[in-house]
């Protein structure tokens, strides 16, 4: 990755923004569209209901979700790693489950589930837990034939080779991985959210829908991009500190 | 989440409180005051319940959910549980009425021109998703002398009220005559209505309490108890009609979703005629009104077949 | 002298493609000797190695070291492959010890034992460096010292010096030579640099026919002190026509 | 990628499938669970409306929104690749954008564009618009500065560049996008369509919810998942034939 | 013999860090000759070619191109890189037309042209394959027509064979040289082995210095009609030992 200066990136974003709220302004129906400023505005009008109650909610249907999508995921790809029969078996399936429309399912997890959390943690999990398997089990593979090898003659047991290459190998994929499921576990919670919930943030910009309230949809919806982009920076650092030996870093 | 501030701070109930989650038929307002009235008041409590109210994300979770016992009492709408058990045969039951007489409207803007059903031929009506009301807009325009098909029917949601004066739509059903149509007024437009039962529709109970045959199998004894708790609530409404709606208010003012008292004022006039008759007491359901409406609906090709009406309600409360 | 490796009557061939690249081979290498090995490319040189370090198993016919037959992953030869496999998540102390972490040792004894041999090897002061950080002449070394640290008498090097750059390559081999007098070892070294193989070997192996059923055998007459400037001799540069010849009549061009 | 025996992923998929029908069966309420083979009927049952209506509508969204997204995406990714300010002004906005939950903003969608078609075609591109971008200017970038120079040395223009090197060095690039993006752009089409839509797959799926018949519910899901794999494969067939130049193909 | 290629007073360093590269150089190349350039690693001789090419612009001083500035892009010299930089998607016959076609030549002309040399550069009946198929040495000898159908006097290439091996490195440097007396080109040749230097050129140029100021010039006492025996004559021994001293003295070990 190059390195940029935000500085282009900043200019281009005020303007983007400062033709929203001009146009929005123009417009004039809030509930169409309401400008960034009074979705700011909102945003400290709900400050309390939104930090205390569905900010929180939220946060746990992702943390949960991306836990277990971790654990599922990481398992997934030591035993696809370990037996080649469960790569045969399961790798295809994997990707081919990627055309599964899984949010048009999320209505039968509500009935699964009622609107308990764990509704919304299957949506996020369903949603986070192809890429980290996938990109976890290509980091795994990603070892060279000739480290295995090497590693062989050195007389080291199969644990050595896990534990010593495959492990190591694999974490910058592993971090990718958590890169892109971050953003989509934010996604997928809301979707969830959306479809069945009595709190957080999803739910309430649904809410704020039914009450033509445009900025109150909107201004879930902004803390729901802040919370993935602070998860992604926090993901950043760990890989910073965790691969500092990759090259390019 | 929102009654979870209430319930919590009250658990001081020296017997074992039962669990009852009942899902609204929508987002709180003038029609649920007893239900808040109840749980403020302690009526509940006093019954060995502990009632948490849910919303419902999708339009048809009160039914399922009811009927796949993921929550305990949902608020429906009688001739959908009809469909529900007669085409998918759903395991639920009507276990108390709460409306007697139909809600629903079709609402247009007066600017639109629309004066009855039939002047919906061409244009757009929405929805909100239950197949049911999209049949009576059917129905009525048929009675009225209308081409059905002519009309364009697309499902909305929950959001009529944005589809219409948005102009997504020229008209939408499922609107409330104690809801959407003082919404509309509130925000400065001028709504034009029509009642279904004005084109054929025969009457029918707007909402009524459901849960799972399951649910009133084994656990008979809660229904009973949440349903005493709602009586004793209706009761203080009825008595004390703005109180009721006080609670009501401050509680969606806490949930950050706060209701237009004008509205709901106006609304609380109307509902109250309709939630009991003349020798009909709240709650009370007749088979004769089930017998009716599911060969109605059977009629009009709706239900694909009758259903008898004990299979349909149980009244719980002898 | 006694012999550390031999080969008896080995045949092998690799399953994908069913060929024979050994065809009853016999070879016999000395304690102490360094033996070089050259021969075209894809005759079948890293396969013979390969075998020795059990990697890929004998269809006929025994590998025998030190009168034993070869079991797998037995660490009984050190292997140091073409290019130099150092883990970049590794720093170089990390990096030599692994031989002995994966013999079971603790990883602080291993550490200490790496440090000691560190400036032996040139590399003092390096421990904490990652590869990415080192010359490529270095990381040779590194890969070389970790070769050394799994402890085996027989060290097989796999085209160690292909990759460096022609004055680079000219140091290592000279470094290269003095550690082998030093520590005593006997090395199996494959290159396709005629010089190299010259200036390094008691014997030079060449690979002659495919498949492989003997290998032409070469003596250099050079004693253990040696330098670059004894290549010049015209016996040696006779030698060295001599194996260009036998080289280039085996090329495809 | 490995060539893999798909014998074991066929078995495992059998497995679940069975277990999946019997679980059904002994549930026995199809609106909560409906079984394999109930889908199955369903969608003969419904062959009539599903293929002649509902799977027309939702392949237009997807074919409209992925010509967009590609016009988009290819755009963009060139005016980076060629202006370095456009790089830095656009590419950091673009992996922010990332974060936002797109699909909670689809129910405004529908109140500005209605319930046409383009409010679903707004959905599909949002989400299939980021993938195409960055990949093919990750393509475009991916040109060794040897070969440009190389070129350079041959008296050759920006033109030059762009055609012989960029644009072939991009299309493997192009075409993991569009893999990527085409499975995605199947569950935009159903996420749009489920908002507010009068035909297509999506809608359908919803409906049948609304009337609580579980296996139709399915079924349009089904072949949802169907139409995401037709495409893979009509876009795998497309790389072989372009970059058959590839080592590894 | 007239001068094809000057550096006038040239100095150079790269803005990214400032120090100079070379440092007022002066240097003449004539007209056919094969002159070699060698050094230590990073020490300049790759900017010298890239000045050449225009690819870098002197920043003090001019080159010359038969007496001319140079232009950047102008196509005055044709220049091969270490790598081959074959583009994997073109066919063999389109990567070698690819300077013909910078140059606006019509893509059927430009094959035709390039189909009329395949046979001549050992490429026959190879037009329609793909870089992947080949061999390193053909894929050189591709890399090496590209070059050629710039249709420049003076080619300069940077290590065109170091990735090959001992081998077929020995057959292509006979090959290039057999193409040279053929063409009569005048060939800059940057090579890190000294023995390829002393078998090709006229005249070997050393890097001695850094920044380069100069080169230390060595002339290669042989004439065209050259083998590789000749490089054994005790002259040409002296002279590689020579050589090895003035680059072993610079390189950091
Ligand atoms: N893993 C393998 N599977 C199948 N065939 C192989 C394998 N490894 C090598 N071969 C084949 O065996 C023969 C000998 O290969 P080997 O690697 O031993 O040659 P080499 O002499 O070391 O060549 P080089 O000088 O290029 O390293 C070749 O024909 C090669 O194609
Ligand atoms: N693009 C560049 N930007 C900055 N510095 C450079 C660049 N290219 C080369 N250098 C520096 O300029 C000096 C000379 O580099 P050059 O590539 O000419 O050396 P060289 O003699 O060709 O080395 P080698 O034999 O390794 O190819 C080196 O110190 C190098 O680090
Ligand atoms: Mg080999
Ligand atoms: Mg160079």
């Amino acid at each position: 990755m190059k390195q940029f200066s935000y500085l282009p990136a900043l200019i281009v974003a005020i303007i983007l923004l400062t033709g929203w709220e001009v146009g929005a302004r123009i417009v004039n129906e809030m509930y169409i569209l309401p400008s960034p400023s009074a979705i700011v505005q909102k945003i400290w009008d709900l400050r309390d209901i939104l930090f205390t109650v569905h900010l929180p909610a939220t946060l746990l249907v992702v943390l949960i979700g991306l836990v277990i999508s971790i654990v599922l995921g990481v398992g997934l790809a030591i035993m696809m790693s370990v037996s080649s029969f469960a790569e045969k078996a399961f790798y295809p399936l994997l990707v081919a489950s990627q055309t599964i429309p899984t949010t048009a399912l999320a209505p039968l997890f509500v009935l699964w589930f009622g609107y308990s959390i764990w509704s919304k943690v299957v949506v996020t999990v369903l949603i986070t837990f192809f890429p980290i398997a996938v990109n976890t089990y290509d980091g795994f593979r990603s070892t060279k034939k000739e480290w295995e090898e090497l590693l062989f003659t050195y007389g080291a047991s199969k644990r050595d080779i896990f534990l010593k290459l495959r492990i190591p190998a694999s974490l910058p994929y592993f971090f990718s991985a958590l890169k892109v499921a971050v953003p989509m576990s934010v996604i997928g919670a809301a979707i969830g959210e959306w479809l069945g919930a009595q709190a957080g943030l999803g739910y309430f910009s649904k809410r704020m829908m039914t009450q033509l309230d445009g900025a109150g949809v909107f201004a879930p919806i902004f803390l729901l991009s802040l919370l993935a982009i602070l998860f992604v920076v926090i993901v950043s650092l760990l890989e910073k500190k965790f691969i500092s030996w990759r090259k390019d870093l | 989440g929102c009654s979870k501030g209430t319930e919590n701070a009250e658990k001081t109930g020296k017997k074992e409180t039962k669990e009852v989650t009942l899902m609204l038929d929508w987002y709180p307002n003038a029609v649920h005051s007893f239900i808040y009235a109840a749980i403020e008041k302690g009526y509940f409590k006093e019954e060995g319940i502990n009632v948490k109210v849910q919303f419902p994300s999708n339009p048809t979770d009160p039914l399922t959910l009811a009927a796949a016992g993921k929550v305990t009492v949902g608020l429906y709408y009688q001739p959908d549980v009809i469909i529900a058990k007669a085409n998918e045969g759903i395991p639920v039951k009507s276990i108390g009425a709460v409306v007697r007489s139909p809600l629903n409207r079709v609402v247009s803007l007066k600017d639109s021109g629309i004066a009855s059903p039939k002047d919906l031929e061409g244009k757009t009506v929405g929805f909100p998703g239950t197949e049911l009301s999209k049949e009576y807009v059917k129905s009525m325009v048929k009675a009225d002398g209308g081409d059905p098909n002519k009309v364009n029917i697309v499902d909305v949601g929950f959001d009529l009220v944005p589809a219409l004066i948005t102009k997504k739509t020229d008209a939408v059903t499922g609107a409330y005559i104690n809801h959407e149509v003082p919404v509309l007024r509130d925000k400065g437009y001028e709504p034009a209505y029509f009642n279904p039962a004005d084109y054929g529709v025969p009457n029918y109970y707007e909402l009524v309490f459901v849960a799972g045959e399951k649910t009133i199998k084994t656990d008979k004894a809660t229904l009973q108890a949440f349903l005493r708790g709602a009586q004793k609530g209706y009761e203080f409404m009825k008595k004390n009609p703005d109180e009721a709606l006080n609670i009501l208010l401050k509680h969606e003012e806490k949930a950050s979703s706060p209701l237009i008292p004008a509205v709901e004022k106006e609304s609380m006039g109307i509902l109250l005629d309709k939630m009991e008759a003349k020798d009909e007491p709240f709650l009370s359901q007749t088979s004769k009104s089930w017998e009716e409406q599911s060969k109605w609906l059977k009629e009009k090709g709706m239900a694909q077949k009758e259903v008898a009406p004990e299979e349909l309600y149980e009244n719980l409360l002898k | 002298m006694s012999s550390v490796l031999q080969f008896h009557n080995v045949s092998f061939s690799y399953p994908e493609d069913g060929k024979n690249v050994l065809e009853e081979l016999d070879l016999t290498i000395q304690k102490g000797e360094f033996v070089s090995l050259v021969g075209p490319s894809g005759s079948g040189k890293s396969t013979i190695l390969r075998l020795v370090t059990g990697l890929e198993k004998v269809q006929q016919g025994k590998v025998m070291i030190n009168g034993e037959s070869i079991q797998p992953r037995d660490g009984a030869v050190g292997y140091m492959p073409q290019q130099d496999l150092l883990l970049p998540w590794r720093t170089i102390e990390e990096n030599a010890a692994l031989p002995l972490e994966c013999r079971g040792m603790k990883q602080r004894e291993a550490y200490a034992k790496v440090r000691e041999y560190l400036p032996i090897f040139g590399l003092g002061g390096y421990e904490r460096k990652r590869p990415k950080d080192l010359s490529g002449g270095m990381r040779q070394r590194v890969s070389f010292l970790r070769t050394f640290l799994t402890g085996a008498d027989v060290l097989l090097l796999d085209e160690p010096f292909s990759a460096l750059d022609a004055i680079t390559k000219v140091n290592m081999q000279e470094w290269l030579y003095d550690q082998w007098r030093k520590w005593e070892k006997t090395i199996v070294f494959i290159t396709h640099d005629v010089e190299e193989a010259l200036f390094l070997s008691n014997r030079v192996l060449v690979v002659t026919e495919q498949p492989i059923c003997f290998l032409t055998e070469l003596t250099v007459p050079l004693g253990k002190e040696r330098t670059r400037r004894d290549l010049a001799r015209p016996e040696l540069l006779e030698l060295k026509d001599e194996l260009i010849g036998m080289l280039k009549g085996k090329v495809p061009v």
